[in-house]
């Protein structure tokens, strides 16, 4: 019994979070949102320290790790607010390496020479479709069915839309599923396809996760420097009960995301519940650092040159994407209400 | 208790019902605190004015018709009901105006209050300074006396002045007895912020807008003539203005009904059925309509001749948290949708929502944290100590 | 357009706050709680000062005043936690007047000479059914027709249960309905009933009201005075922002229970709604009052021997009576969700 | 991560439930706060003993079985989950014996640790003092050196005593050097209820039941046997203790599984597919769950060697707000019924529910209020300045 990384998992997660400290900061995020897309050459950096590649098979030159290693890292990516669809290419490669392990994407992604996107049922938009190598379309066809399709550039059309978030690019998929673009239907497309949606969850959490650590430091921060009234507004009650909730949020999240990865990595019974609670929490947590920490700093947390709201409004759209929590909810009430609810990992 | 409104007063509701029916504008104005969106709202300002609706509870020789609070209030209602665009001249007209018609001078009335209330003038408000934060008597920018040229020199810096980046003239305190402290030795000030030495740094704002601006003195000159009051009068006169701004559920019982309204309607598309999210929407009616019977208390004690005092900070924190909660409401509604900004081909209602979520998020903070509000209920309706 | 009660209700209100302050304190209620019925002779007392005949019409030696009146007096009773069942007597008495008026019933309850319990269809127990003289059950029958009895004692069995709040005798009533007790059945007894319901629903928020503000109170009291660490608590950020966000409840739920009181009294269209918003308003009012007020009290306030207890144990269980919030918030979400909802009042 | 117990975990955890399966009683005993209940309560903690399951943590000599942090994680959970009865002894075997095997002689411990753990004799907490709150170190009480007889003389008044009514000996601090104040000059002292000059008041809590007790000392006398330590080591010895108290997340991870999913139950009873309260009783279970994940959390902190510190205080913070929220919830789905007490033959459940909410509503005060807590976490996790 260990609810902890490993030191191999911690090693990895410290090496991230030191290279996106120093080539992730509020001045790359500023310049990511004024772009035409959030990619730049950090996407190839990535790739040398094995992130771009964390969950493809060491087959195709990824590290063949797990969802475990992958929500550790996503949290620092969180952190840093990442701009890169590094969630997205991972979903991606999942399904490519389940459906289309040759067509020579998968190496280009460990390579950071390409990035995936992804469009699953009921995803209303495919973040950075444009500049996308590989789009990765998951459907339901006029029969029901469940396809899974690797769609090339040529097969589909953009509208660009604009997020609150200017590093999430955004693009409603105009599609047109081709036989040749088919690569999986039926059961084996329709599972991996919830497989899929559950990384995409278990991701967003981790995500949230990091937002949330990174709202609340920002506001312990500035509530140990900033003086009013003669005072550091850090000794006022309010100010530490407000970032002391947050907090408590915080460290309930962390090990049900944890958990969640565990039994995702392992697609234990529970994984899907567990992925669920796991998005509730996390974008929980981040929705209360978000307004508790704009609190905290007040008017200046409500300007545009503060680095906040560059976090603030990455979680409230991340608290939205992947299913929110009324979809979540509902996923865990139907299968604890079921006559036989999936047993509980860790077993008791 | 008496609900109904007296013939006269459906009468008045009628007029400007009509009058708004046929005026206000098809579609949304852009935004104030744009260039073009400024403008366009001035000459709304202007359309009002020429109708007299501009100032209603003024009087007849300022461009108003006298009109009692509760003629007020229903003119306020039918404004927002009718979805007619926010009042850029609003610091002048509602914050500012009351003070100049108790402490201004004839010449200083006649000379700004019919420019305020055409939108010809727009007021900026100069209350706040950095480091000073919600306090106003941590006022540092000075005033030093220039006997010669008949006035004083302003040196120093305000800051979250809404309007300010567009607008043509500042109120607010300055020290011109630099051995005072706190409340003492402060004078009220109108500034032409076209004098020279006056810079306007805008803020952007979560939505992007430069909704507020910060405004650096340097040597700028203000005549005698526009001081308003006496010189270390500047405390006193301007708690009434506090007053108003604090005092903003008097701007308008059906304030939050229209968006909420709205908020049913996207429920009823939207929301599937879905029973949380249908008792926050109808939540979020209620607090509206709670709001609109608070406020409608508030002016019966008015009436009865008693004083809003405090009671403003409750009335503050429980609507600036229902704006938020009402958006929050609407955004998860729009699921996936709710981030898309403006400029987005599938953003629903024009990104309205998201616009307003951004926008009430500044509630809380606003004229007067909520917790400094909390802090003032605690203290001057509860009576409790001074917090420590 | 006035939102306040007339000096004339003022009036009554502080007669009754007046006479309640004196004649039910605390060491009242204590004995109230260890007796077998809540009815002492404060009950003539009341009625000399036309409490317990307030809505019975003048015909019936009663003051024939409205729900306006009634409301404004239950609020003080709220305060006071007054255990006679001054709101069942109330509810009865309008269906007494409605349908029985020459019993003889309405005369005593006005004289202070009898009590009346009453039992509405989906309401499990009946207050004080033991003592009460009169018992008035609406009910639906086998065709689903709605029915109102006039019961004697002889009609029925009782089984004594034992509330929280031990000042609420309960007793579940084994009722069989006999042709003599019919007193109205069909629409007219359905409409009656309903009224009777929204009745009971405002006088429960007026009660949840006054019961709100009397716990707030405490609460200030208690902040005022108590040392701890050598520092009032009354000084804690912590203990400021519990009480005043209690007032902000009680302030914004004072108008809507007015506004219902008005509704009501003139049968408006509005007049459910506006009802079912009341008691959801002061439930919750009272639920953190009694919450806060609690923890600025701490383990004293846990007490059985202090006297929060008394006024927290009635709160709850008034918030679950006369139907809950869930049940409240379904009726005003029927009416606004509806093709026509009911016009607003005040109109607009 | 390895979220698997160990096959020698595994056996272990099947030998705790078939031994509780077998031994816990059909129905629930009586309140432990009643004189009937404490008794039987205690004949179940010498049931516990003799099987070598009331303290298996503890070593062999003293009736424990030296089980390893996951073992007793893995029994704690059986033990909940098989609903066995509350430990009347826990303030002892949980709270006190820390301190005991860290401090006290050897003679102590073998005085003492067996009746502790038999139930044969329950200690009672003697910490909270009337005016000081939740501040343990505002020790009035105090001792005065009697070298004739060879102990102390103790005066004074404890308050908040849980088990006090019916309980056999008190442990807590005293002032042995007058001229202290707060840390300084405290004595840690183990007092036997029975001697001469200490008067027991119960106080009944919410419930009606007198849970703790107010006790008065009044020359009571204590021989050196009975002193914990060395006179004014008494602060830096109760250190310990209170980090286990406040530490209760080490209690049982599956303490609020039982309750959650009970609460489950009840809602496929009477929830009627309500949504609202679907989603408020999976909320209920989502936190038991989380609760305990966080526990597996910390405990695998513990054994890397780290330290639960402040953590405890995010740990207290939670649970008690959810033990609240759980409770609530199921009196909403019981709706008219939930006011019912024991006593009532229409009670759902022998009004277990109510009885919970009254009991969990106690949570959020006792071993240092939430708000203190927050205090906490905010200057010794968050490095906050200490509050004004």
């Amino acid at each position: 019994m260990r609810l902890a990384f490993t030191e191999d998992q911690q090693l990895f997660r410290e090496t991230v979070r030191d290279f996106l400290a120093a080539s992730c900061t509020t001045e790359h995020l500023r310049a990511a949102w004024a772009a035409d897309t959030a990619v730049s050459s950090r996407w190839a950096e990535l790739a040398k320290i094995g992130v771009t590649g964390l969950v493809v098979p060491e087959e195709q030159d990824g590290l063949g790790l797990t969802d475990e290693e992958l929500s550790a890292v996503l949290e620092q990516a969180g952190y840093a607010a990442l701009p890169e669809p590094l969630l997205e290419s991972a979903v991606a490669a999942g399904l490519l390496a389940e459906f289309a392990p040759d067509a020579g994407w998968l190496e280009k992604i460990s390579a950071g020479e390409a990035t995936a996107s992804v469009l699953l049922p009921g995803q209303p938009f495919a973040i950075e479709a444009a500049t996308a190598d590989v789009l990765v379309v998951g459907l339901v066809n006029a029969s029901g069915e469940a396809e899974v399709h690797v769609a090339n550039p040529a097969d589909y059309d953009l509208v660009a839309q604009r997020s609150v978030d200017r590093s999430r690019k955004l693009f409603r998929v105009g599609f047109a599923p081709e036989p040749e673009s088919l690569v999986a239907s039926g059961s084996a497309a329709a599972a991996a396809l919830a497989r899929a949606a559950d990384r995409g969850a278990l991701g967003a959490s981790a995500l949230l996760l990091g937002l949330a650590k990174r709202m609340l430091d920002m506001g312990v921060e500035y509530a140990k420097q900033r003086v009013q009234r003669g005072v550091l507004i850090g000794t006022h009650q309010s100010v530490q009960h407000h970032l002391a909730n947050v907090l408590i949020k915080i460290e309930f999240a962390r090990p049900v995301v944890m958990r969640a990865a565990y039994s995702l990595a392992r697609d234990l019974p529970s994984a899907a519940r567990d992925v669920s609670m796991a998005k509730i929490y996390a974008a929980e947590a981040a929705d209360l650092a978000a307004r508790n920490s704009l609190q905290v700093h007040g008017a200046i947390g409500y300007t545009e040159e503060h680095d906040l709201q560059l976090f603030m409004k990455r979680a409230w759209a991340l608290g939205a994407a992947w299913g929110d929590s009324g979809h979540h909810r509902a996923r865990v009430a139907a299968d604890l209400l079921s006559e036989a609810p999936a047993p509980l990992t860790p077993g008791f | 208790m008496d609900l109904e409104f007296s013939p006269k007063e459906q009468e008045f509701r009628q007029e400007v019902r009509s009058w708004l029916e046929a005026n206000v504008p098809a579609t949304p104005l852009p935004s104030m605190d744009t260039e073009e969106g400024f403008r366009l709202h001035q000459e709304w300002e202007k359309k009002l004015f020429d109708a007299r609706w501009a100032v209603v509870s003024w009087p007849q020789e300022y461009g108003g018709r006298e009109a009692g609070l509760t003629e007020w209030l229903i003119f306020e209602e039918e404004y927002y009901r009718a979805g007619a665009p926010g009042r850029v001249s609003q610091n002048g007209i509602f914050l500012f105006a009351p003070t100049v018609f108790e402490f201004g001078s004839k010449e200083q009335q006649d000379r700004y209050l019919p420019k305020m209330a055409s939108g010809e003038e727009i007021w900026v408000q100069g209350w706040s300074e950095p480091e000073a934060g919600s306090d106003l008597a941590n006022v540092r920018s000075r005033a030093d006396r220039d006997e010669e040229r008949g006035g004083w020199v302003l040196n120093g810096q305000k800051i979250w002045s809404s309007r300010g980046t567009y607008g043509h003239r500042l109120f607010g305190l300055f020290r011109t007895d630099p051995e005072s402290r706190r409340h003492h030795g402060l004078t009220y000030f109108m500034v032409d912020l076209a004098s020279p030495g006056v810079t306007v740094r805008p803020i952007p704002q979560l939505d992007g807008e430069p909704g507020f601006a910060e405004v650096f003195l340097d040597d700028v000159f203000v005549p005698d003539a526009d001081v308003l009051g006496g010189a270390g009068e500047g405390w006193k006169i301007m708690i009434a203005t506090t007053g108003s701004e604090r005092g903003l559920n008097l701007r308008s019982p059906g304030r939050f009904l229209a968006p909420a309204n709205r908020l049913l309607d996207l429920y009823k598309e939207r929301g599937g059925g879905d029973q949380v999210l249908r008792d926050a929407a109808v939540q979020a009616w209620m607090d509206a309509e709670a709001y609109r019977l608070f406020t409608f208390g508030t002016v019966t004690k008015l009436l009865d001749g008693g004083q809003i005092g405090a009671d403003s900070s409750i009335n503050k924190v429980f609507w600036s948290q229902m704006d938020v909660e009402l958006h929050a409401t609407a955004l998860r509604l729009l699921g996936g949708y709710g981030e898309l900004d403006e400029g987005s081909p599938d953003a629903v209602d024009g990104s309205r929502w998201l616009d307003g979520f951004l926008f009430a998020l500044g509630g809380p903070i606003y004229a007067g944290t909520n917790e400094i509000q909390r802090n003032t209920i605690a203290e001057r309706i509860l009576g409790l100590p001074r917090a420590k």
